[in-house]
């Protein structure tokens, strides 16, 4: 299937939205690929962090939000330390993340984790995986 | 040399073009010009389709005889474009060309705006002011100076031996200073060159050997330029010795001092993957061939301490008492050819350039790969001398980072990784040559071919992406990439990493620009007058720039501005004098007061204070005319020629009185 | 020497043992910990949009509260808590918007008087008064390493040590501005004062997991098995962090590793402020050890530590 | 409408240069400047600016090279210190600071020079024409030859 680029107002828009929300300019970003080749998650992304980058250029709102690699970024900024055009990445994906559908279903929410579980870990990786994750 | 103009009113004569319809179409120009006809001064105004046709030109020189005219406006394009061309017709009409003004009525005026009576009021006002101007402008005469012949050549790289020899063979002396001890510079250092697969030491070495032969060029090694004054055309240059130990028109090469020197240290001509002795000959070409004696590293310059190659030197060539000394030469144009260098692998720690043997940069595979390398040309590691079976390239290491390194492209680095990637592959053919690369840049005559080669011929492995980390386990490198075109995370293990470090300014350039007093940009490579136009000049008089010093290029790029900047001094040199804009600002001694507030105020050093007078002196040839010091006079002694306090005055007076 | 000290809430409910060797340690080092009143949770991620800013209020209130009670410094050993008071503060400097918008917000704050129970209202605004230290870099800034060698009371004869810096203390580097990001010598400098040799690693920044532990267990597993693979491989008898996550990731789901990825047999995880206060002759009771997976006591023995059993 | 008169010192290098390059762009703007080139924009002197405005100017502009961009090393950098302090006793003479502006413009910015005339002639109009009596207080400060 060949993805149609219209100039539209959308796409613009959803570009404007991310940077505004990530406060990054995505369009810094010049495909070397470094944050995939550095990320410790990319090995389960269905899309890498460049792509995601690049999809958002494109102004393909659709591809990116239904990813399943903006519920696998571990905010750990290893992206960010080496990117050559100094772009944080766990924003943008955070900016991403924020402007899913706000009725849609949480990626994860308090009900899939057990009582036993949520006994045993740390409560700083509820507090944080909550913040990241649900709405 | 300013023949005042007398006080009789002047008689000026007004033209104004109509540039086609360019200026005609918006501005009423015939109205221009006869509003003007009753203005004080002029004697004569007219109008005409095209001032700069040979007809238009015509008719200036014409009337300039007929009317007497002793003061010209031109109303028409920008002085930028014509200003030189009726300069030269009221030359050929006997005027002084200084007595020309010319009053921009179409990119400030016509072009810029609609309303056409809005329009041609502005332009009244502008002609008005520049009628005012030319009232009070003198007859001027450019500044004429002599001109040394000689030039200095500032680096022994193939750049500055490019840019000697140039100069030398145009007829001119040339001394040409080399800080280390062997002309021959990074390029002696390379192994095979892109895209021919020239031998490096080959191709550049017969060169060497005619700079060190030709009878016009003084070649000084282990010597630095120590500072510089003068001008254009007239510099003097004192330059420091630095003692070599050895008398190099005494010594022999019979190698018998190294042999007994004690004291081993690693050689910098291959990158410190080999050693040598603190007495050394830097590589077997070095020109000129001579022992050198390393003091840093000797036992002591002591023949109570060690004395060892003294002892053995049959010629007496080793002299531990040698002095540093200044030496000075007087030249006219400076050629600046210092350089780069690699960035450091100490700054990308992700990649451990520092912590592992076998993660080398660019000239260090360079060494390895070359005949007289330390491996003799043999493809081995580092670390343990295996011969690799698998080597990765990283390109842009460093460059094109805007965030932590370098932002711009080192532009050599894509070529010579496929040179590196293709020559590994000829040396171990069953080995894996990996590149990992973000863009591959190949603009440069057989450069695409040269690098389809490596990937059709010699099936090199081109990855697009950025390698994020490299690290060592067990005697692998383990590196870490993505391919961007298919979206896979990818991991190689390889005996030995490659880094194509990015290109930097030369270790100290930073002092020698401060001497010369030439600009450099903000990465510290030398600034060119203007980035299209006059490429290989500084913006200082005189001072011209070849090769890396100037930004990263290849050799034949090297090459070929060394002697565009050598063909440049020619042009100076083949001046009988040379001529300085005369709009310089001057000193009337009766109104000066030497309080010296004009001295601080030059950039140049070109006024002083005379302290037995109590007044301030100027060197007209170093006045580059900016006029600071003419705006911070407090007394009006100093008034730039033809663009005097009275001028400006007038000028708006003439602009802005209804 | 008084400071404030901000242990936040996992080390007061699930992973005391960081807590509580850091305040035995700081006891041998004559340092007096402070607790702000009535302090909160941090909010554990610093929010990374730029209207996400409510995020920002509780670590903004912490720091206000340890100025207001007069301290300069704050001291956190959880590299998520001091990551967000960190960057939380560096923001209010920075940005601002975000010092008008969270200053506003926290102004109206309610005030209750212990003594008269009084409510009052009105603070005042934070500016970023408030340094905010990892306990590493107090102990190396602020306390000096020649003081800890000092006070060493234990020889660990050179315990390979690996060190785990994780993600959150050095990245971004930009806001963290901690050690470099890819070479740091913070750690292995620590783990050398209190007589470790400190182990080189190539995975020493690299990620635990983190927070996906409980969304997607079998990539924290992969993440923390390659980390402690790498340490094993290295030399390191053991591997110390600094945060109860890393820890967690590293310690508690070894069973997990050893389960997944056969060639793994296993590696002691401590934290730093365990080693420093062994060190300083803190008894092996007040270590905390209890709450390890993987044993770590021999590590603590009066023996000699090459005798350790991995 | 009232229509401003704006004088405008450009430095040869860049601003005129700017200035030169909106015609040949053919940007249009407002047609209330007059523009008086000079080697570098620490030729003017605050004499000049004074007696401009003495003369008829409502606004005065100065255009010179981006910082570290001067033709002449560093004459940017003097009139900044020069115009920065000029501007203090501008406000003493009775003369808004804002009637005075200073702006870098390099030679490639011909948008920019375009935009900042329609600015200033905007804002100058917003300030209503020179007042006499601001005016006399500069004759006082300017001999008239």
């Amino acid at each position: 299937m060949r993805v149609k680029l219209k100039a539209g107002r959308d796409q613009r828009k959803f570009i404007e939205r991310i940077e505004e929300l990530s406060g990054e300019n995505v369009f810094a970003c010049y495909q070397c690929g470094r944050c995939s080749a550095g990320c410790p998650m990319a090995s389960e992304m269905d899309l890498l962090p460049n792509q995601i980058i690049r999809l958002v250029q494109m102004g393909l709102a659709e591809d990116v939000l239904r990813s399943k690699t903006l519920f696998l970024c571990a905010s750990c900024f290893t992206c960010e330390s080496r990117c050559p055009k100094g772009i944080d990445m766990a924003r943008v994906m955070e900016a991403v993340r924020h402007i899913l559908d706000p009725k849609g279903k949480d990626a994860f929410g308090p009900g899939e984790i057990s009582p036993e579980l949520a006994q045993e870990v740390p409560q700083q990786v509820l507090v944080a995986i909550f913040r990241k994750f649900s709405k | 040399m300013t023949a005042k103009t007398e006080n009789k009113e002047k008689r000026i004569g007004l033209f104004v073009c109509h540039c086609g319809v360019n200026i005609a179409g918006v501005v009423d120009v015939e109205k221009v010009a006869q509003v003007l006809t009753d203005s004080p001064g002029v004697t004569f105004s007219t109008d005409y389709v095209y001032m700069c046709s040979d007809p238009g030109q015509q008719m200036i020189i014409d009337t300039i005889k007929e009317k007497h005219l002793d003061g010209i406006v031109v109303a028409a394009c920008s002085p930028t474009l014509h200003e030189k061309t009726f300069r030269e017709a009221a030359r050929l009409a006997g005027l002084n060309p200084y007595q020309i003004e010319i009053a921009n009525i179409r990119e400030q005026d016509s072009w810029v705006h609609t309303d056409k009576e809005k329009a041609t009021k502005k332009a009244v006002k502008i002609v008005k002011s520049h009628v005012a101007k030319a009232r009070q402008n003198e007859n001027l005469d450019p500044i004429r100076v002599d001109v040394t012949r000689r030039a200095l050549v500032i680096g022994g790289g193939v750049s500055g031996l490019q840019a000697a020899l140039d100069i030398a063979d145009q007829g001119c002396e040339v001394v040409l200073v080399e800080r280390s001890p062997s002309i021959g510079g990074k390029m002696i250092q390379l192994s095979e060159t892109f895209p021919t697969l020239d031998c490096s030491q080959c191709i550049l070495t017969p060169k060497m050997v005619e700079v060190s032969r030709h009878p016009r060029i003084k070649l000084l090694t282990c010597h630095e330029v120590d500072s510089i004054s003068g001008f254009v055309g007239n510099f003097k240059v004192r330059i420091k010795k630095k003692p070599r130990y050895v008398d190099e028109t005494l010594c022999n090469l019979c190698a018998e001092c190294e042999k007994v020197c004690p004291q081993v240290v690693p050689d910098e001509f291959n990158m410190g993957l080999s050693f040598r002795k603190a007495i050394y000959m830097p590589f077997p070409q070095a020109i000129p061939g001579t022992y050198t004696l390393d003091a840093e590293h000797c036992l002591g310059l002591n023949p109570v301490r060690c004395g060892k190659c003294k002892d053995v030197c049959d010629k007496k060539a080793i002299d531990y008492d040698m002095k540093e000394k200044i030496v000075e030469e007087e030249v006219g144009a400076v050629v600046v050819a210092t350089g780069y260098d690699l960035y450091t692998m100490q700054a990308l720690g992700e990649y451990g350039g520092e912590k592992y043997e076998d993660v080398v940069n660019g000239l260090e595979f360079e060494r390895i790969l070359s005949a007289s390398g330390p491996t003799g040309g043999v493809m081995r590691r580092p670390s343990d001398g295996k011969v690799p079976k698998s080597i990765v390239f990283v390109q842009c290491s460093g460059s094109r980072d805007t965030e932590k390194h370098l932002p711009y492209c080192s532009k050599i680095c894509c070529m010579y990784t496929a040179k590196h990637a293709m020559m590994y592959r000829h040396r171990v053919p069953d080995g894996q040559a990996t590149v990992f690369y973000i863009d591959v840049r190949t603009g440069g005559k057989s450069f695409d071919e040269f690098y389809m080669r490596a990937v059709e011929e010699d099936k090199v492995l081109y990855i697009r992406g950025k390698v994020s980390k490299i690290f060592k386990e067990g005697d692998k490198l383990i590196v870490w990439g993505v391919d961007t075109l298919t979206g896979k995370k990818v991991e190689v293990e390889a005996d030995m990493v490659v880094l194509a470090m990015a290109i930097v300014k030369a270790d100290g350039v930073q002092n020698l620009v401060k001497k010369l007093k030439i600009s450099t940009d903000i990465h510290g490579f030398l600034a060119e007058a203007h980035p299209k136009l006059r490429p290989v000049e500084s913006l200082n008089a005189g001072f011209y720039l070849a090769g890396c010093a100037h930004g990263p290029k290849d050799i034949p790029e090297t090459v070929a501005q060394a002697s565009a900047a050598a063909a440049k001094v020619g042009d100076l040199f083949a001046q009988k004098e040379l001529l300085h804009e005369p709009t310089i600002v001057p000193v009337n001694d009766e109104l000066c007061s030497g309080c010296g507030i004009c001295v601080t105020m030059c950039p140049y050093a070109a006024r002083t204070l005379d302290p037995a007078r109590g007044v301030v002196v100027v060197k007209e040839i170093l006045c580059e005319g900016c006029g600071a010091c003419a705006a911070a006079c407090p007394s009006g002694a100093a008034q730039q020629r033809n663009q005097t306090d009275d001028q400006i005055f007038s000028m708006l007076r003439a602009m802005l009185r209804e | 020497m008084k400071i404030h000290y901000y242990p936040g809430c996992t080390l007061k409910q699930k992973t005391t043992a960081l807590d509580i060797s850091t305040r035995e340690a700081m006891k041998r080092l004559d340092i007096e910990l402070v607790e702000p009143e009535g302090w909160s949770c941090c909010g554990a991620e610093y929010p990374l949009t730029e209207e996400k800013i409510a995020g920002l209020a509780a670590p903004i209130r912490v720091l206000r509260q340890v100025r207001d009670e007069g301290g300069d410094v704050l001291v956190t050993t959880c590299s998520f808590c001091f990551a967000v008071l960190k960057r939380a503060d560096k923001a209010i400097k920075d940005d601002p918007l975000k010092h008008k918008r969270i200053n506003a917000y926290l102004r109206d704050d309610i005030q209750i008087n212990p003594l008269t129970k009084e409510r009052t209202t009105g603070f005042e605004d934070y500016n970023g008064e408030v340094k905010v230290l990892h306990l590493l870099e107090f102990l190396r800034d602020r306390v000096g390493y020649l003081k800890i060698r000092e006070r060493l009371k234990r020889d660990l004869k050179g315990l390979a040590v690996a060190p785990y810096y994780g993600c959150r203390v050095l990245r971004p580097q930009k806001e963290m501005a901690v050690d470099e990001p890819d070479s740091p010598r913070l750690f292995e400098e620590f783990l050398q004062a209190v007589g470790c040799a400190a182990v080189d690693y190539p995975f020493k920044q690299e990620c635990c997991g983190s927070y996906l532990s409980v969304s997607l267990p079998a990539a924290a597993t992969e993440a923390s098995y390659r980390v402690l693979r790498s340490a094993r491989m290295n030399g390191a008898k053991a591997v110390a962090v600094t945060c109860p996550l890393c820890f967690y990731n590293m310690d508690h789901r070894q069973d997990a590793i050893k389960e997944t990825f056969l060639d793994f047999t296993g590696l002691p995880v401590v934290f730093f402020t365990q080693l420093l206060a062994w060190a300083l002759g803190v008894e092996k009771s007040m270590l905390g050890l209890g709450e390890h997976r993987v044993p770590a006591d021999s590590l603590f023995s009066e023996a000699p530590a090459t005798e350790v059993r991995t | 409408m009232f229509e401003p008169q704006i004088m405008c010192f450009l430095c040869k290098w860049c601003t005129s240069s700017a200035a030169d390059l909106a015609g040949t762009s053919r940007f249009h703007y407002a047609p209330n400047n007059i523009n008086m080139r000079v080697m570098c924009s620490s030729r003017v002197d605050p004499q000049h600016i004074l007696y401009a405005f003495k003369e008829g100017a409502d606004g005065v502009f100065l255009g010179g090279c981006h910082p570290g961009d001067c033709h002449y090393v560093e004459g940017n950098y003097k009139t900044l210190r020069r115009i920065t302090l000029f501007k203090t006793m501008l406000k003493d003479l009775g003369i808004d600071p804002k009637r005075l502006r200073l702006e870098w413009i390099s030679s490639a910015e011909g948008k920019k020079y375009a935009e900042t005339m329609d600015e200033f002639t905007e804002q100058i109009r917003a300030l209503g024409p020179l007042h006499l009596n601001e005016k006399a207080l500069v004759q006082e400060v300017v001999k008239d030859e």
